[in-house]
């Protein structure tokens, strides 16, 4: 169990009544819960990934399912071979230009609510590999990333860590009110474009609507 | 008989399914968020900084901008700026240091060889493994001020490798000290027989075994 | 397994016309190999899976090397006879000369059946633009099938005579050969923050204030005078 | 999922079907199973053509994977290039850091002293076992067990990636080679939790094959599935297990005489009919030959340095020359390929892929046969993708 359930974030929808006046309650044997709590607990309890490995990453994610590290524990255990039938890509390795292309088709193919793990660093910037002609450097250039999890390649336990996080992430989603999620506004794509592959690079090579660089700071040069 | 191995092999699934609940070496879970995995002394996540003390990172990092980690680390995902003045280091000595000290662990392959290749033991690796964020940016991208850990912290992740390295830094030390004693008995003599040397700046310390940094990539 | 001069002697004395050179290998590994050419390579390489003493049935790598055009900058003493009668002056002269370019196939071929090899055979095109095509020695070992694809690939050696040359790791509308060495990756930078070399000098192109891009995003230490 | 047009090549995901016109055998289907495929360990793609559910035609579509390994490494240096083998194939660094070290030691005429050839020993047959337990783990999946028999090869190899993580510090990656000898010595703590762990293997393997080898459904759907004869193997360039199945005794630790094998007494189990089956058996009985060199490895293990004295780790520049280095790592003859001009870095770098060269016959091997059989013999041929694309 994740501490996410033990000690659940606050929800103002849940009602008026304050955590602790809850948590009494709980105590007494009455359990008040508001529906969008019960909903995202149901959600985020059984997250089913997209069964889809691109390189070594993949591997420690086929080893966080096994016996030792049993996702199963976190109701993450089934992997979906079709994307209609997921919730969480994982994307586990080095995205190659020309596998981005597949890599965005599946994430348009996998219907709302999805999330996205960019696991390892390849997944996240092209990593060790990103000086590489045919590596794409991140595949939040081309769908939007959830959890972000560095190493070459992560432990399981790591995984599991970020899973834990995409749960707290789920539990914490407003299903209505200005602030709700994404996958509840309409206004919000949830299909991107597709690249092409083109002479020399894809085209494009980036999809503005989800790629948000951080702002480089200039400062003295160097050296 | 037809069907006998598939038996046989059921047979082994259930000898297993029964054990995972009694025999030990087949409860193999490991309930990890509650239990801590047992990490080797050797396992490496990310890379660290060490800092002589906990009180002040900042003034007592060993790092001395040398930036031969940032040659050599394959993914360059290290960034260093060295500073214009120089400081005294942890043995005294006047060295350079990184004002700025970056590295990306959005790109760090973990392969260990800025630890095994720095001359002056200042980058080490760390154990930390959740390090999930949910911005690729701010949450990834670690500065000298989170790099920095202290010399305490490095033991008590890898006792056995931060006594060895402590042992020789001291032995360094001793003879760094020893050998300025030299040079300063060698200097007072020659100034007891110049007899009219005026006493000229402190002396630049024995810097002769610091390896010359080598020059800026750019 | 005989020498590799003598199974070049044989080759000469079997294949009249045909070029069969020796390269040495300075290194302490000392794999010298034959320089064929193209015209007879076909024919020597049946010759030498099946000849009896060596049955060479497997070649186990094949792989192209790129050698781009080198200018060659030559000094020569001269002395120059002083007309006036003086001593002969020595000037220095230097000649610019550019030596052509040629792609490289590099096939290593091993004998199962004698357990011996490795024999090295190499073949260079005429130049690396237009005369680039080399044959195929896939008809002879079928393990040249995807290795000679992946040359056609990346380096841009044509093969004549292999059964379907495509791409083989790249997709089909690239244009490039990227393991050449005069090979520059498209410009898809964006931004890194730990920048070195190259990416750095895209970094200045790119954001064109004149300082170097640096560490943002986490707090910035304060910077000492 | 049917289309009427099809996808532009290179460019569907997932099966994509299309009808082919055909008035005397009725329609072909060529489907595309891949690179997003449960079944082709990885980001493999098979452009398969159909008679029903027979494979007409057959082509691997390759290079969802390529990293530009090569390349990277021609722009840096001689170490730098260690971390990324690990990356080629990672199921077993370890042997990829050896073929590499191997490649340069011989480029740089480096000598590497004993204890360190016996490490290197040591480890590359706890890779081969990790290789092939995780192999007969995913061949059943592609059979059809889903995970069962996975969950048993993970356990088992969880054991030895310990090892390698409390030896090298990491679980996959473990950038322990070094030209000149191997970066960390072992403690005897390690050595005797390995020499346990060696020990007791053949207890797992007996349970394994208990449960897997007498088992109807294998032997239904693997023997006399995706035959290969040893000529045309041969002629193919294939090795490894796969070479042996088939009966051709090839096996570089004899014909080489590399590292110390010579020292070993083990034998090279062969195939006789170089179906699927038999390749399946050949990884059961290396696993067992590689139990047996590991007991005598530890017992003579000799004390003394792991790293040549004269190896350097930084500014290493050989001298100029071509190698060619290889190893019989555990899917195939491994090679490195390097050319050096005398600088930092490596002027030409390749690897020779068994993995991608033993895919050469795949087609042979598949035709006739139907689509749940090629992913059958896919799955027995033994690819990694990272090495297969590199």
């Amino acid at each position: 169990m994740s501490d996410a359930i033990d000690k659940p974030v606050p929800f103002p929808a849940a009602g008026n009544i304050s955590d602790a006046e809850r948590e009494e309650l709980r105590r007494h044997g009455i359990l008040m819960t508001s529906l969008e709590e019960l909903y995202n607990w149901g959600r985020s309890n059984s997250i089913w990934p997209l069964q889809f490995g691109l390189a070594c990453c993949a591997i420690e994610m086929i080893a966080a399912a096994t016996a030792r590290f049993d996702i199963a524990r976190f109701g993450a255990e089934i992997f979906r071979p079709s994307p209609r039938q997921a919730d969480l890509m994982i994307v586990s390795g080095t995205v190659t230009k020309k596998m981005a292309p597949q890599v965005v088709r599946l994430w348009n193919q996998m219907p709302e609510p999805k999330y996205c793990i960019a696991m390892g660093a390849c997944a996240i910037s092209g990593g060790p590999f990103k000086q590489g002609y045919n590596v794409l450097k991140g595949i939040d250039r081309f769908i939007p990333v959830d959890i972000y999890i560095p190493g070459c390649p992560p432990r399981p336990e790591a995984l599991l860590n970020g899973l834990m996080e995409l749960q707290k992430q789920i539990q914490g989603e407003r299903l209505t009110g200005p602030d709700a999620a994404r996958h509840t506004r309409p206004d919000m794509p949830s299909e991107f474009s597709v690249p092409s592959y083109g002479e020399h690079d894809l085209q494009p090579t980036k999809n503005a609507e989800v790629w948000k660089p951080a702002t480089p700071l200039t400062r003295s040069g160097k050296g | 008989m037809l069907g006998s191995g598939i038996i046989k092999g059921l047979a082994v699934t259930a000898k297993n399914f029964v054990g995972s609940y009694f025999v030990p070496e087949r409860m193999v879970t490991e309930q990890y968020p509650e239990d801590r995995p047992k990490l080797p002394e050797n396992y490496r996540s990310f890379p660290l900084l060490v800092s002589e003390t906990a009180e002040d990172p900042m003034g007592t990092l060993r790092c001395v901008a040398c930036q031969i980690c940032e040659k050599e680390c394959p993914p360059q995902c290290i960034y260093i700026e060295k500073s214009k003045d120089k400081k005294p280091d942890a043995t005294g000595k006047m060295q350079l240091y990184p004002v700025v000290f970056a590295i990306d662990t959005s790109v760090c392959m973990s392969c260990g060889l800025c630890a095994e290749l720095c001359p002056f033991d200042s980058i080490k690796m760390d154990q930390v493994f959740e390090v999930a964020a949910t911005n690729r940016f701010a949450g990834l991208l670690l500065n000298r001020e989170q790099l920095a850990k202290s010399n305490a912290y490095y033991h008590s992740i890898r006792p056995v490798e931060a006594a060895e390295v402590d042992a020789r830094l001291a032995a360094d030390r001793q003879a760094a000290e020893a050998k300025a004693k030299a040079a300063a008995a060698a200097k007072a003599a020659a100034a007891a027989a110049k007899a009219a040397a005026p006493a000229a700046q402190p002396a630049p310390a024995p810097v002769a075994e610091a390896p010359k940094p080598p020059s800026p990539a750019a | 397994m005989e020498a590799l001069d003598q199974i070049r002697d044989r080759l000469l004395a079997r294949f009249s016309g045909a070029s069969v050179a020796l390269v040495t290998n300075p290194g302490p590994a000392a794999e010298h190999s034959l320089l064929l050419d193209p015209a007879h390579a076909r024919e020597i390489a049946l010759f030498l899976r099946d000849d009896s003493a060596l049955q060479l049935d497997y070649c186990s790598n094949a792989t192209g090397i790129d050698w781009p055009e080198k200018e060659i900058v030559e000094t020569k003493k001269v002395s120059v006879l002083d007309p006036a009668g003086g001593p002969a002056k020595i000037t220095e002269e230097k000649t610019k000369r550019v030596e052509p370019g040629c792609l490289e196939a590099v096939y290593h071929l091993y004998s199962m059946a004698l357990r011996h090899g490795p024999v090295v055979i190499r073949m260079r095109t005429a130049n690396r633009s237009d005369k680039v095509n080399l044959p195929s020695l896939t008809p002879v070992w079928r393990s040249c099938d995807f290795q000679e694809r992946e040359i056609f690939d990346l380096y841009g050696i044509v093969f004549d005579g292999h059964p379907d040359l495509r791409r083989l790791l790249m997709w089909d509308e690239f244009k490039d050969h990227p393991m050449r060495k005069d090979y520059v990756d498209p410009d898809d930078f964006e931004w890194e923050p730990t920048p070195h070399a190259g990416v750095l000098d895209r970094a200045k192109m790119h954001y064109s204030a004149p300082a170097t891009l640096a560490v943002s995003a986490a707090p910035q230490p304060e910077v000492k005078p | 999922m049917i289309t009427a047009a099809p996808a532009p090549f290179g460019q569907s995901s997932g099966p994509t079907v299309r009808r082919v016109n055909d008035p005397l055998h009725g329609d072909l289907l060529e489907v595309s199973m891949g690179p997003q495929h449960p079944s082709t360990h990885g980001v493999f793609r098979m452009d398969v053509t159909l008679d029903g559910e027979v494979i007409v035609k057959l082509k691997p579509v390759f290079g969802y994977l390529h990293r530009n390994h090569e390349k990277i490494a021609e722009n840096t240096s001689y170490l730098s290039s260690m971390p990324y083998t690990d990356r080629l194939d990672y199921l077993c660094s370890m042997s990829t850091n050896w073929a590499y070290a191997m490649a340069v030691e011989k480029l740089s005429g480096q000598a590497v002293p004993d204890r360190a050839q016996y490490l290197r020993v040591i480890l590359a047959e706890l890779t081969r076992i990790v290789n092939h337990a995780c192999l007969v783990g995913f061949l059943f999946n592609d059979l059809g067990t889903s995970f069962t028999p996975l969950l048993y090869a993970f356990r088992e190899r969880e054991k030895i990636i310990d090892l390698f993580e409390a030896l090298s510090g990491s679980r996959m990656m473990c950038n322990y080679q070094r030209f000149g000898g191997c970066r960390v010595d072992p403690t005897p703590e390690w050595l005797a939790a390995a020499s346990k762990l060696v020990d007791n293997f053949p207890r797992f393997l007996d349970e394994y094959e208990t449960m897997l080898t007498g088992n109807e459904i294998l032997l239904a759907r693997t023997q006399g599935v995706g035959r290969l004869d040893p000529k045309h193997a041969v002629n193919a360039g294939i090795t490894g297990p796969v070479l042996r199945a088939c009966g051709v005794n090839y096996d570089l630790r004899k014909v080489d005489a590399y590292g110390f094998y010579p020292r070993f007494d083990f034998r090279v189990p062969l195939g006789e009919h170089g179906d699927t089956y038999d390749r399946y058996m050949m990884r059961i009985l290396e696993m067992r030959e590689s139990v047996k060199i590991l007991q005598q490895a530890f017992k003579v293990l000799p004390a003394g340095p792991i790293m040549d004295p004269k190896a350097k780790l930084r500014g290493f520049r050989p001298k100029p020359g071509e190698t060619y280095g290889r190893l019989e790592g555990p899917k195939g003859e491994l090679g490195f390929y390097l050319l050096s001009d005398g600088t930092p870095n490596p002027y030409r770098y390749r690897v020779r892929p068994p993995s991608l060269i033993n895919l050469t016959l795949l087609e042979e091997m598949c035709l006739g046969h139907t689509v749940a059989d090629a992913v059958v013999i896919l799955g027995s041929i033994d690819i990694v993708l990272g090495e297969v694309d590199r």
